[in-house]
Order: structure tokens, then sequence, then C-alpha cells
């Protein structure tokens, strides 16, 4: 099971980057436009194509995730899960949201997951230490959570949400950032900042040596 | 079939964010459990995206909120590693489950 | 009461006083003198037995000797009316010859155990049961003369269980001996099992003859018999088997039956008979030889009116199957005794079998010949033991006649007397030659001349004719009898008058009221010839022709009963002495051989003397009943009942008939006999070893195998089969359930009696306290502190929780 | 003093027993004698009215042929009345006369109390002893249906601790049996007090012209406990018998006779009901033994003779083939049992069950000659038991185990007691002139005489009749284990039987001698009167039933 999901991860990832940066370009070219005041309409449908790269992410989001789901070595799921992280950004790609897709990529790929690494590291003995659990709480935890699957899909496929498909995209996304978080967000960026700053002094008091 | 719309990318959201829950409840490594922690926050996110996108992008709040909630991630992950060594280096181990000595 | 009825009281009491006397001072009065203290009592019961005899054979009108008056002894209610169960004297010939034989046998006999016992009371242990053994002894003159005085079937069952309990103490005398206690108690029991038959017997008179009173008992039968109401007219279940009328008589007549086989040990109850040996042997000559064995034929003899023909071919069958297997089983045997015991069993086999083919007065003649000779013969072994130091196999005898020559001659009369050893053709001959051949005579009749006999009387007379002149040294005999045989017919006439009498009585009593009637059909079945005829057609057509082998086996054993005896005596006293040591010490004492000569003196007279002649005459009381098919060979009947003493002239002499097969049939055994033991047991051995005579040898040494039948089936039957089951079955099923219910019950309270503590205030305020604690209880279960289960549980909640919405929006 | 004579007689034992509280302790034993024996002298004066068959019955204008009649009101109400109403008659005087007999005769049994394994509280003992003889004497004597019952359960008290506390080794389980099944009896017997008691009230209220009572003539009106009007006023007895009088919707007669039975059997007792008696009486001690064997028992008899077929006559009819069943088997079965023990006492103990048998079938086949039967076995089972179980005591005394097995040749150590022994158990084996005999002869042909008119009698009687082969099976069985065969070594150096224990057995021998030579005399002359007077009321109730059922 984890071999194979290996193999398909290694196949898909190189293909999802790929695929990512072929779309990218079109995106800047937009915002190139988008400056000179007169818009290219885009559809919302990026057809086929866009078809096969969503099912090509959402099947290494969604195998990676099972495969850290499966393994017990704390290595592996790290590995797995920078699987999960890349995917997912490139589906923020899709959803044309390239900021946040980058953001993604390196606050998730390269901080939080060498963070990963490093606790990993430095706490186990030996990387491959594992910790089994029992086959009670396994099933249990699969019952729950496969009703709960269960419950959202059901609402989530049945629910008809407010739908605005013929949106047309304006500007460049940065600028809004920008006004964004210096005007209506200003408060919560403060805070984070803040929270940032907080967590940082925490995070380095907690884990000095004394 | 090709037609992908909002429902697809929640369908993935929710597996997701299930799959976390499910990680964080078997795995008895702290490290485990946060990686569960993030893969829930990323199906959350992708949520956020997700309508974002589907509600014709007249503004990009959801984007915005998830750049939030990353950021968070990123705080969280830092704090949660350094428990994570603290946690280790009282119990010598990082097994959540030796951490009950708050049990009644 | 006239002197004759107290006469025999007092020869009936004084035992029981010497018994009394001897239970409380016996130990004080000593070894030798408590011996002649009961000698004293039995000595008075034989002067009132002499003196009761002669004033019976002098007395011209016998009637007037009969008992009138009884004593209450209780009284009974039977339909709502009084029944009084009477004490009264039984006083007829019957009764004389057998009181007056029993008293004069058990005089010599008390008088040899003095010295016999002299050898062998201390052997006990230390103390000195020689007391002890006359007082018995006493107790047992006293059952028996009781048992033969009683005039109530009653009585005859009280005294006969009482004669039962004397035989099993002095069975079980030296009680020290596991075989003698064995013997004892299986003496007992074996009576007891016949004793259920005649207590059967008992109530169905008790009900349908509504009397104890043989007398009476007779008249009702006839009357019940005539009338057809009764007995007859009964109809009744008993153990889910119906049964009626001539059955249910039948039946009444066999259950009386079975205590005679208890008694005198009839097939298939004679196995404890030869057991009985193992007391000491003055005891086997008086209770096991002479007097309470024979007690059994007496009682048929008294209840003789009661049986119906099948209840007497039953008898009959029965006797001849006892009188051929013992006599078998005696011809191997080695030990002195039970040579002597099988062949008294033989012995009564005749007498029963006599009784069953109608024999009465040959029956009773052979009992009381038989009571002398055999009680001379065991006294004659009992001399030998005590004399070869209590050795008893005959093995080791041989050649005592020179140690011991008044017992051995006196034996060898014994030995002739039963080998019916006699001259025909000369009115010479010995016990058995007149009592055996004439019941064996009486048997030939009702096989071969029955149907031309009941015919008619003509032929009867010519028949008479014919083999009338055939003896004459026997006229004289007849002559004799017939003197009395008037006075015989006279009585029965005034019988008659009495019963009818009683009868009107009965009738007055009698809850079915045809008293009227009664006395008159009394009178009619007594006397009235031309009524009697259809009377005696029914009965003819019920009565049962004697098969043949009936009649042969004993014949046979006619052979072989002087073999056997023959063989013992041989063995005994004749040839070499094979053991030396033996040899040597045999001597005999004058207070032993005594009484042999005077019982030798008994055996002859007795078979010329007045007992056949009375029993004749008494046969009247036995004849005088409407189902006796026969009595002395002959139907019963009006011209008969004047005729008794002469009618069975054809009867009379054996060998007018029978001449050519029994005739000399002493001399063929005898003479077999000596010829094989001429000269010890060489000849014996050899043919011991012939093929299959060693299997029949075998066979009979193991007696035919009843003991080892009995003892494995019934005895541990019941012992270990039926007792332990039961007992199991009561210790764990009806005990179990009891303690089950109990058990239960205490549970139940325990139960209830818990609600009841803690139901109340403080009990409720205790439920809070405790619910609340395994609420919290049950809360701080799942706070384990791991984080994990903390997980599980919140999601378990949002389930919940989505579900419950979904459920919401969905309805 | 003798227009109360059996109110002394009943009472002295107990005043006897609350005497020997205040006085010493080697007084105590002589005290209890005292009192034992001088109730026993004055019931030798009973003998004066007795005398002669005289003993004219219960019934009929028989206010005055009841003996030594005391009556007064006890606890009296407006709507009812209990009475202080004793009297003797020929069915309890013979009972009267063994109880204080065979209690004397305890009482000089237990005077060896110090040699007993528990020799604690010789005072508790003799008190709770005297206080039970008092019991039975009450419950023989009293004429009033509750004060039989207050007597009833008084008896029942003292037995419970004699045995729990002075019994073997497991008293308290036998103790506790005996007590809950009398107790279960007497309970279904309480039930049948109050329905009596107010059906009675019914009775005299439904047939007034009938309600005369026997003793004063006057109309009874209110429901009654007294026996002999409940036994003799037409109206009660009418209405008793009525089909149409139903208690739970069942026939009333059938139903009472029922929950009375059952009282009494288990005390009789019958099998299935009997098997506390084994336990109770080889746990108890040697004399409580003899009272249980001697007195306890015939309680039974005398409660179906006196209250089942005196009142219920018809219930008697209707059950009889069933309990003719019942006494069959426990004749043949309680033999059968016997044979199988190898405990002497317990063997002694299934012979009680089986001679008691004898006495139901006597009773149910509800002839005169099986009433006579039944009583001369009770008195003679009375006498003839307590002997054999003061047999086994005496020779528990001295070889401190009763397994019939380990026994032999005691007749050679004790040739006294051994003659003695043989006596006693010929006696219980029913050896003619002997005073086991009588009793079955009697019940064997009172049987048979019955069966024109129960088609089963003959059967029952002919089974019973084999009971009799059985009884000598065991009998001479045990009595060859232990009396007859070589004399063991351990056993040569047996005392022979002291004098007072001579003074216990000869009493007794001579009494099974006497009852067996002389019935009339001993004992039918006193009964007969009674019971011919019980057996007319009975039948009279059951024409008048018949003749209700054909009207």
């Amino acid at each position: 099971m984890t071999l194979r999901l290996k193999k398909i991860l290694l196949l898909m990832t190189p293909l999802a980057i790929a695929l990512s940066f072929a779309t990218a370009p079109v995106q800047a070219a937009d915002t190139d436009l988008s400056l000179s005041d007169q818009g290219i309409q885009t559809s919302a449908d990026g057809g086929l194509l866009e078809a096969l790269m969503f099912y090509a992410c959402a099947g290494v989001t969604l195998a990676c995730g099972f495969a850290i789901c499966l393994s017990k070595n704390i290595v592996r799921m790290a590995v797995y899960l920078f699987g999960t992280l890349a995917a997912v950004a490139l589906m923020y790609f899709l959803l044309l949201a390239n900021f946040i897709g980058v953001i993604q990529l390196i606050v998730y790929a390269g901080g939080t997951l060498i963070l990963l690494i490093f606790g990993v590291m430095l706490t186990s003995k030996s990387p491959w230490a594992k910790f089994e659990v029992k086959r009670s709480e396994l099933i249990a935890a699969g019952i729950v959570c496969a009703l709960f699957a269960g419950m959202l899909l059901f609402v989530v496929v049945n629910a008809e949400w407010p739908l605005e498909t013929d949106a047309v995209v304006v500007g460049s996304s940065m600028t809004q950032f920008g006004t964004g978080l210096l005007t209506d967000y200003l408060v919560p960026f403060e805070a984070i900042s803040v929270l940032l700053l907080v967590v940082m002094i925490g995070a380095a008091y907690m884990a000095r040596q004394e | 079939m090709f037609e992908i719309g909002l429902t697809h990318y929640l369908v993935v959201a929710t597996l997701l964010f299930v799959m976390g829950i499910f990680v964080m409840i078997t795995k008895r490594n702290a490290i485990g459990i946060l990686i569960g922690v993030e893969m829930v926050l990323n199906g959350a996110n992708i949520n956020l995206v997700a309508f974002n996108r589907y509600n014709g992008m007249s503004n990009i709040d959801g984007q915005i909120v998830s750049l939030f909630v990353i950021v968070l991630a990123a705080a969280e992950a830092a704090l949660a590693v350094a428990i994570c060594m603290n946690f280790y280096k009282n119990l010598n181990t990082v097994d959540v489950d030796h951490g009950d000595t708050l049990a009644g | 009461m006239g002197n004759y009825e107290i006469a025999l009281c007092i020869g009936v009491v004084a035992p029981l006083f010497m018994f009394a006397v001897l239970a409380f001072f016996g130990h004080r009065i000593g070894k030798p003198t408590s011996g002649w203290v009961a000698v004293i009592g039995v000595l008075a019961s034989l002067g009132c037995a002499t003196y009761v005899l002669a004033g019976w054979l002098s007395a011209t009108d016998k009637a007037a000797l009969m008992a009138t008056t009884g004593y209450d002894w209780v009284v009974l209610n039977l339909f709502g009316n009084e029944m009084p169960i009477e004490f009264k004297v039984k006083l007829d010939g019957l009764t004389v010859m057998m009181y007056f034989m029993v008293t004069l046998v058990s005089t010599c006999i008390f008088v040899f155990s003095i010295g016999y016992m002299a050898g062998h009371s201390d052997e006990v242990d230390g103390q000195c049961k020689f007391h002890r053994f006359f007082c018995y002894l006493s107790l047992f003159e006293f059952s028996m003369l009781g048992l033969l005085i009683s005039s109530s079937i009653f009585f005859l069952f009280v005294f006969w269980e009482l004669v039962g309990l004397c035989s099993y103490l002095l069975i079980g005398f030296y009680f020290d001996k596991k075989f003698a206690s064995n013997a004892a108690m299986k003496a007992f029991i074996t009576n007891r099992v016949g004793d259920f038959g005649f207590l059967l017997g008992l109530m169905l008179v008790f009900v349908f003859l509504q009397t104890f009173d043989l007398d009476q008992a007779a008249a009702n039968f006839r009357h019940q018999y005539a009338t057809g109401t009764g007995i007859f007219a009964a109809d009744i279940d008993i153990l889910g088997w119906h049964i009626s009328g001539m059955g249910l008589a039948t039946l009444m007549g066999i259950g009386l039956f079975c205590g005679a086989m208890g008694k005198s040990a009839q097939f298939p109850l004679h196995v404890w008979l030869p057991d009985a040996m193992a007391g000491p042997t003055p005891v086997s000559a008086l209770i096991h030889a002479a007097t309470m064995v024979a007690a059994g034929v007496y009682l048929v003899a008294r209840v003789f009116r009661l049986l119906t023909p099948d209840a007497q071919f039953f008898i009959a069958v029965i006797g001849c199957i006892t009188l051929t297997i013992t006599a078998l089983i005696a011809i191997v045997q080695v030990d002195i005794k039970k040579v002597l015991a099988y062949s008294t069993l033989s012995q009564l086999g005749y007498m029963i079998f006599g009784m069953g083919v109608g024999a009465w007065p040959a029956a009773l003649f052979h009992l009381i010949t038989h009571a002398f000779f055999k009680a001379m013969m065991f006294l004659g072994s009992g001399q030998v033991i005590e004399g070869c130091h209590h050795v008893q196999d005959m093995r080791k005898m041989g050649g005592l006649r020179k140690k011991m020559p008044v017992t051995c001659w006196t034996f060898f009369i014994g030995v002739l007397a039963i080998a019916g050893f006699g001259i025909p053709g000369m009115h010479i001959g010995l016990g058995g030659y007149f009592s055996k051949d004439e019941v064996l005579a009486v048997a030939y009749e009702r096989t071969y001349n029955w149907e031309d006999r009941f015919g008619g009387h003509g032929k009867d007379d010519e028949h008479g004719a014919e083999n009338a002149h055939s003896d004459a040294s026997r006229e004289d005999d007849l002559i004799l009898r017939s003197g009395k045989v008037i006075l015989a017919s006279g009585q029965a006439h005034d019988e008659h008058g009495t019963e009818e009498h009683s009868a009107d009585e009965h009738g007055a009593e009698a809850a079915h009221g045809e008293s009227a009637t009664h006395g008159a059909a009394a009178h009619d079945a007594g006397h009235g010839g031309h009524h009697d005829d259809p009377v005696l057609a029914g009965i003819a057509a019920q009565q049962r022709k004697i098969p043949k082998w009936m009649f042969w086996l004993p014949i046979i054993i006619a052979y072989v009963t002087p073999f056997y005896m023959m063989r013992c005596w041989w063995m005994t006293f004749m040839g070499k002495p094979r053991d030396e040591d033996v040899h040597h010490h045999a001597h005999e004492s004058p207070l032993m051989w005594a009484p042999l000569i005077v019982l030798a003196i008994g055996t002859v007279a007795a078979s010329y003397m007045m007992f056949r002649p009375q029993l004749g005459e008494a046969a009247v009381i036995a004849s005088d009943a409407p189902l006796v098919v026969a009595v002395d060979g002959e139907v019963p009947d009006k011209a008969q009942h004047e005729m008794l003493g002469l009618s069975h002239d054809k009867a009379k002499d054996p060998h007018g008939a029978l001449v050519g097969i029994v005739g000399f049939s002493w001399l063929i055994g005898m003479g077999l006999a000596v010829l094989i033991y001429r000269n010890g047991l060489e000849l014996a051995e050899r043919i011991k070893r012939l093929p299959l005579v060693g299997f029949i040898h075998w066979c009979l040494m193991e007696k035919l195998f009843f003991d080892h039948i009995y003892d494995t089936v019934l005895v541990k039957g019941t012992r270990s089969v039926l007792a332990g089951i039961s007992n199991l079955f009561d210790m764990l099923v009806i005990d179990g359930i009891a303690n089950l219910l109990g058990r239960g019950t205490v549970r139940i309270a325990e139960f209830s009696g818990n609600i009841m503590d803690t139901g109340g205030v403080d009990g409720l305020v205790d439920a809070i306290a405790e619910s609340t604690q395994g609420a919290s209880e049950m809360v701080r279960q799942p706070q384990t502190g791991k984080i994990r289960n903390y997980i599980l549980f919140g999601t378990t909640g949002a389930v919940l929780v989505l579900a419950a919405i979904i459920a919401v929006v969905m309805s | 003093m003798d227009q109360h004579l059996i109110s002394w007689i009943v009472f002295l034992p107990m005043i006897a027993g609350l005497v020997l509280l205040f006085v010493p302790r080697e007084l105590v034993k002589w005290v209890a004698l005292f009192g034992s024996g001088l109730a026993f002298v004055l019931s030798l004066l009973l003998f004066k009215t007795f005398w002669g068959g005289d003993a004219a019955g219960v019934f009929g204008d028989a206010y005055g042929a009841l003996h030594h009649v005391e009556r007064a009101g006890w606890i009296t109400g407006n709507r009812f009345s209990i009475e202080y109403f004793v009297g003797l008659d020929g069915l309890s005087f013979p009972l009267f006369l063994l109880t204080t007999f065979v209690s004397l005769l305890a009482c000089l049994a237990s005077f060896n109390f110090d040699s007993w394994k528990i020799n604690k509280g010789i005072k508790a003992y003799f008190f709770l002893f005297l206080l039970l003889e008092t019991g039975m004497l009450g419950v023989f004597v009293s004429l009033d249906f509750f004060l039989f019952y207050v007597f009833w359960e008084v008896m029942l008290l003292p037995m419970y601790f004699l045995i729990g506390v002075w019994g073997g080794e497991r008293r308290e389980y036998a103790a506790i049996k005996f007590f809950i099944f009398t107790l279960a009896g007497s309970v279904l017997m309480l039930v049948g007090l109050v329905a009596m008691f107010f059906y009675s009230a019914d009775a005299v209220a439904k047939y007034p012209e009938l309600a005369t009572s026997y003793h004063d003539g006057a109309q009874v009106t209110t429901g009654t406990f007294d026996l002999i009007e409940l036994t003799t006023n037409e109206a009660i007895q009418k209405h008793f018998g009525d089909a149409g009088t139903k208690l739970l919707n069942v026939r009333f007669a059938p139903l009472m006779f029922m929950f009375l039975f059952i009282g009494f059997a288990i005390k009789l007792p019958c099998v299935p009901v009997h098997t506390w008696l084994p336990d109770a009486h080889v746990q108890a001690p040697t004399p409580i033994s003899m009272i249980l064997a001697g007195v306890l028992l015939k309680m039974g008899g005398y409660g179906f003779l006196r209250l089942c077929y005196g009142i219920f006559p018809l219930g008697g009819e209707f059950w009889a083939s069933f309990l003719a069943v019942i006494a069959v088997v426990s004749i043949l079965y309680g033999a059968l049992c016997a044979m199988a023990q190898t405990d002497f006492k317990k063997l002694v103990a299934y012979s009680s069950v089986s001679h008691m048998g004898y006495v139901l079938l006597g009773i149910c086949v509800m002839t005169t000659t099986g009433f006579q039967g039944a009583m001369f076995q009770m008195v003679a089972h009375g006498i003839s038991s307590p002997m054999c179980f003061f047999l086994v005591g005496v020779i528990y005394d001295r070889a401190h185990h009763r397994q019939i097995n380990k026994f032999g040749g005691l007749w050679l150590s004790m040739p006294r007691y051994g003659s003695m022994a043989t006596l006693g158990f010929f006696a219980s084996l029913g050896l003619p002139g002997l005073c086991g005999f009588v009793g079955e002869a009697y019940v064997l042909l009172g049987t048979f005489q019955a069966g024109p008119h129960f088609a089963w009698a003959y059967t029952a009687a002919i089974c019973a009749a084999f009971g009799v082969v059985l009884t000598a099976g065991y009998i001479l069985w045990v009595v060859q284990r232990v009396y007859l065969g070589s004399v063991r070594e351990e056993y040569k150096g047996f005392p022979e039987a002291t004098g007072r224990e001579m003074l216990i057995l000869a009493p007794l021998g001579a009494l099974c001698i006497l009852l067996g030579v002389l019935p009339k005399q001993s004992v039918f002359d006193f009964m007969n009167g009674t019971l011919n007077l019980l057996i007319d009321q009975m039948n009279g109730v059951t024409q008048m039933a018949m003749a209700a059922a054909g009207g």
C-alpha cells in the first residue's frame, strides 16, 4: 500500500509542480493586462486541462493524507505531509489564489515542515521510533471518522451553495491583499504580528536548555 | 464530470479534514498529532479559498482569512514543537499517552 | 368347659410356665437341673395328652366332648357386625392324635437333649446357654400344642408365627456362628413369605366366610357354595387382576396353603430346611422333623374343607415336585444331618401330595409315623455326632455299629420304616409300608380309576369286592375300623347338627339376609344325599384328573428313598471305619439312647395302633365339604359319610393294586445301596466319574441352584438394589426437594429482608449518595487524561451534533 | 382436685419445670422425675373412669360422656369465644396415658445427662422437657380448636431447642428441619382454624333450625372453635358437607380436609413429607427420640381421627384412594429405606415411617376395624418404638457410635440386654403375642373388608401385607448384625445393662407382651365406644350428603 502511494507520489509531485508553473504565467499576464484597465474575459472553467489538474492535485492530496493515516514511521509521515501540502498549494493555484498558494509553499513546505522534521530529530531517540496504538482505538477512530466523513460529505453534496459562477476576476490579487491588510484587516494583522512575536519568544523560552 | 465546481473542492477538503482528525486520534507521537493538526488546518484552508473563489472573487476576504490561518498554523507549529521538546525533556518520550498526570 | 379341654389347656400352659421359670431363674437353676425342669413341663403335657387320648378312645359319644364354650379374645367389626375372634379348644380325633404324638416325641427329645446339650452348651462362650436352650424348647412346646388345640384359623396363624419364632431362636442357638444366624434368619424370612400368603387367605376368609372358626367357616363355605352366595358371588380386583367366584375360592385355598408351604418347606420355599440343620440336633429332630414342619400338613388338613379342586390340584403338584427334587438331592449328600433333612423334605412332599390328591387320613397317618421314625433317626444322628465329637461327614464315619449298637439298630428300624418295609400278603410292615403306600394308592385311584369310580357306586362295590379278599390279613384291621365307623357316622351327623345350629347363628349375624334358607341349606349340604347329587355333579365338572406323571414320580421316588436312606445308614454304621480318630472317640450314653428305644417302639406301634383308624374317623371332618373332590380317593357324599371307614377298601391295601409296583421297592432300593457301598466309597466314586452322572451329581450337590438364585435375585435384589435405590431416592430426591424448598425460602427471605432493611429513609439517602457516587464514577470514567481520547470524544460529539442537525433538517 | 384432674396432670409438669429452676443443680433431675412421675400416677387415676369399657363416646348427647370435662371462657369477644375446654374420651385416653408413661420413662432415660457429650444447662434441658410434656398432654386433651392449636405450638418450640441444643453433630440442621416442616403444617392448620370458624358462623346462620348445641341444647348463633360442636352440630355438618359450600372456589370439605391432613401427615409422618423424621431422630438425644417416636408421631393419627375425619368425613371419602396410595407407599418404602440404613437409629426411624403407614391405611379406609387397628397400632408403636430407641441409646452410650456393621455379638456380652432387645425388635416386627401384631392384623383386615366400598382396598391390603415380609427382613437382619454373631474384641468388656436401664426397658417389654396377649382389655375396651360413635357420626354425615346429592 505505502509502496504504491510512494510511486504515485513520486510520479505526481513533479508533474503537479510543472503544471503549476505552466499556469502561473497566464496569471501574470492577466495582471499585466489588468493594469491597462481593459480586462480579458476568462471564463471560470478552465476546461479539460483544469479538470485533469484538479484530479491530480486532489488525488495527491488524499493519497498522501491516507498514507499519513496508515504509516507508522514519523519521518515518512512528514514526507507524505509535504506531498499533501504541496498538492494543496497547487489547488490554491487552481483556485486563482496564487498568493495563498505561494505562501502555502513557503511557510508550510519551507517552515513548518522543517520545524517538524527538527522536532522529530530532537525528540525521538531513534527517528524510526514507533508507538503502537490499540486496535480497539483504531477501530473506534475509524468508525467515528467514517461517520463524520459520511455526514459531512452528505451535507456538502446535498447543500445548495449560493454560487456566482459568472464571476469576473478584476485586478491583481497582491494589491487587494495590501489594501485589505492595511484597511479592513488592520487589527487582526497587528494582532497576528504581536502574536508571532510572543510565539517566537515563548518558543525560544520553552525550548531553551537550562 | 470535467466541470469542476465548488463541491469537488469541498469534498477534498472534507476528506482531508477527517483524515487529519483520524491522524490526531490514532498517532501517539506528539509530532504525529501536530501533523494531523496541520492536515485539519489545510482542509479548512481549502474550504476558505474555494468559497472565496466561487463567490465571484468580488473580494478576497477568504484568502486573507486563510492567510491568517497559515500564519497561526506556523506559530502554532513552532510553539507545539517547543512543547514537544519540553514534554520530551520531562517525560523522556513524546508519547502523548504518558501525559496524563492530570487525569483524576 | 369339659375336663378334656381343661386337660389340654393345662398341657399347653405347663411348658409355658416352665419357660417363664427358666427365663427368669434359669441361670440360677443351673446346668442339668434346668433341663429336668423343662422335662417336667413336657411330661405334664404328655400326662394330659394320655388322659385325653384314653378318654377319647373310650368315649362313646365323641360329639359330647367337643368344646362348646370359647373365650372372646378380641371382637372385630365386620360390615358393622360384631365378629369375635374366639379362642376355643379344638377337640377332635385329629387334635388328640397329633397332641399325643407331639408330646410323646418331644418328651423323648427333651430327655435326649439333656444328655446332648451337656456336651454342647458351653461352647457358645464362657457362660452357660444350657437353660436358654430348654427355655426355648419349652416355649416351642407351648406354641406347638397351642397350634394343635386352636380351633380358629386366626389362632392357628398366631401360634404359627410363634413356632416360627422358636424355630428362629433355636436354629440360631449357636448365634455366634455366622452360618447359624444366617440359617435362622433365612428360615424366618422364608416362613414370612409363606405367611404373606397365609395372611391373604386369612383376609379372604375373614371377609367372605365372615368367621375364623374352622367348622363355622366350613359350614359357611358349604352354604355359600350351595346358594352361590358369598365368595362364590364375589368379584374383585386384586393388583389389577380380575378374579371372582370359584377362582377367588381357589385363591383363598392357595393362600392358606402358602403358609403350609413355608412351614413344611415345600417347593419353592423349601430352601430353609436344610440350612436349619445348623441348630442343635435335638432341635432338628423335634422342630424340623417331627412337629413344626408337619404343622404345614396339619394346617392343610384343617382347612381341607375350604379347598377347591384347583387348590387341591395345586397342592398336589407342589407336593409332587418337592418330594421328587429333594429326594434326588438327598442322594448326594454326605452330611448325615443333611441327608435326613432332605429325606424329611421328601416325606413332607409325600404328605402334601397325599393331601392334594385327597388322601386325607393317609397323609396324616404318614405324618405321625414319619414323626416317630424321623425323630428317632435324627436323635440317632445326634448320638453319632455327639459320639464322634461333632463330625457330621459320613465319609469320615463307617463301622460305628460296634461302638454304638443301640443307635445303629434303632436307626436301621427307622430306615426300614421310611423305606416302607413290609411283606405284601402278610400284615407285616413298618411306617411307610402302610402310610406312604396308601398315599400312592390313592394317587393311583385318582389317576387311573377316577372316572369309573366317580361313575357310580355299583362299580365301586364290585371293584371293591374283587380286591376285598386280596389281603385277608388286614380284614381284622377293617373290622376294628368298621366297629368305629358307626360312631364316626353318628358323630358326623351330630357334627352336622352343631354346624347347622352355628350356621343358623351365623345366618342371624350375617350381613346378607338369607338366614332363613341358610340353616336349611347347611342341613342339606350336610346330610341330604339326594340334594348332594347335583352338587357332586358340579364338583365333578370342576375337579381335575391327576395326570400320570404325578402318579409315577412318587412311585419312582419310592424306589429312591430306600436307596439314599440305606446309603446313609451303611456309610455310617457298616463297613470298615474310614477315620480312626473319629472311630476311636465314638461312644454312646444311656441318657441318649434310652429315648431312641422309646421312639423305636413308638415307630413300630404307630404303624399298627389306633392312629390310622382314629384318623379314618376324623376324616369325617375333612369330608363334609362341598368342594373336596376326594377323601381317600372317594367322592364324599352321604353314603360315604357312613361308609367312610370302609369305603376306600380299594385304597386300603395299596398292594392290592400296586403290589407289583411298590410292594418291594424297599428291597430293591436298599439292595442297590448295599451293592454300591458294600465295601467303601470306591464304587460310588467310580460311578460319580461317569460323564453325565458327574454333571447330575454336581447339579444335585448345588441343590439345583435354588439357593444361588434366591440369594442373588431376591435377597441381594431387595437389599442392595431396591433398598439402595429407595434410600438414595429418599436422600437425594425427596430430602433434596425439601432442602431446596428450605434454601429457596431462605434466599427469598434474605432478599426481601434486605429490601426491607435498606428500603427505609436512611436507605433512600444511602441510595441517593450511592447513585451520585456511581454517576460521578461513570462520568469520571472517560477522563483518561489521554489527549487522543479527548479528541475522539470530541469528534464523536461533533458527529452526534451533526447527526442531530441533519436529522432535524431532513425531517 | 378431682374435677380438675386433667388440668392438674397437664400443668403439673410445667409447674415442676418452674420449680426446678430454683433448686440446686443436683436436685434438678429428681424434681423433673417427681413432676412427670406424679403426672403419670395421677393419670392412672383416670382408670377409675374408663375401666370396664365404659368409654362412651364423644358424640350424641355425649357431653356427659366426655369425661373429666373442664370448660371456661378464655378469650371471649362479642363475636367469638375461645374456651379453655379440655376433656377425655376413648380417642384421647389411651394416648394421654401413653404420653405420661413415655415421658416418665424418657425422663428416667435422661438421668445420665452428665455423661452426655453436651451436658451443659441441665436446668434448661429438664425445664424444656417438662414444658414439652405439658404441650403434648394439652394437645391430647384440648377440645377447643384454638386451644389445640396453642398447645400444638407450645409443644413445637421446646422440641426445637431440645434437638438443636443437646443433639448430635448436625443438630442445628435437624432441628430447623423439624421446626420448618411442622410449622409448615401448622400454618395450614391455622388457615383451617380460621376458615372453619367463619364457615361455622355461616352454617348456624344458614340452618338455624338445625343448629342446636350438643351440650345445653341451646341454639348456636356464632361461629365456634368447639371441636365437638363442629363435629356433631347438624347445621355445621350440613353446611360443611354441602356441595355448594366453597372456599377459593373449591369444595369446602375436601379442601379443609387436605389442609388439616397435610399438617398431621407431616407429624405422622408419611411419605413424602417424612424426611424430617430420620434427621430429627438421629440427631436428637435418646430420651427425646423416645418422646418423638412414642408420642409426637401419634399426634398425626390423633389429629386425623379427631379433626379430619371427625369434622370432614366427606373429605375422607373424597381423598381415600389418594391417602391409601400414600399409606401403602409409606409402608413399603419406609421398610425398604430401613433395610438400606447403616445407622442404627436411622433404621428405627424409617421403621417408624413404615409402621405409621399402617396407621394411615387403617384410617383412610374408614372402617371400624381399620380405625381400631390404627389406634392400636399407634399405642403399640408408642410402646415398641421408644423401646427400640432406648435400646439403641444404650449401646450408643457404650460404643459412642451407631454403625450397625461395626457391631456384632452383643447378646453374648450383654445377655439381659440382648434378651430385651430381641423382645423389643420382635414386638416392632409384629410377632403375634406381642403388641406389634394386633394393630397390623386389624389394619389389614379392616382394609380388606373395605373392598365392597373401595375397589382398590383389596390391592392395598395385599401390598400392605407384603410389608410384613420386608419388616421381618430388615429387623432380623439388623438383629443378626448387631446382637448375633461372634462378639467383637472391642465390645467384649461391655457392661451389662444397668439397673436404671432395665428399669426403663422392663415396663416397656412387659407392656409389649401385655398388649399383645390381652389387646381387648388393655386397649380396645377403652376406645371402642368412642370409635363406634365416631363411625356412626361419619356414616350419618355421609348419608346426609348422599341424600342431599340425590334430592
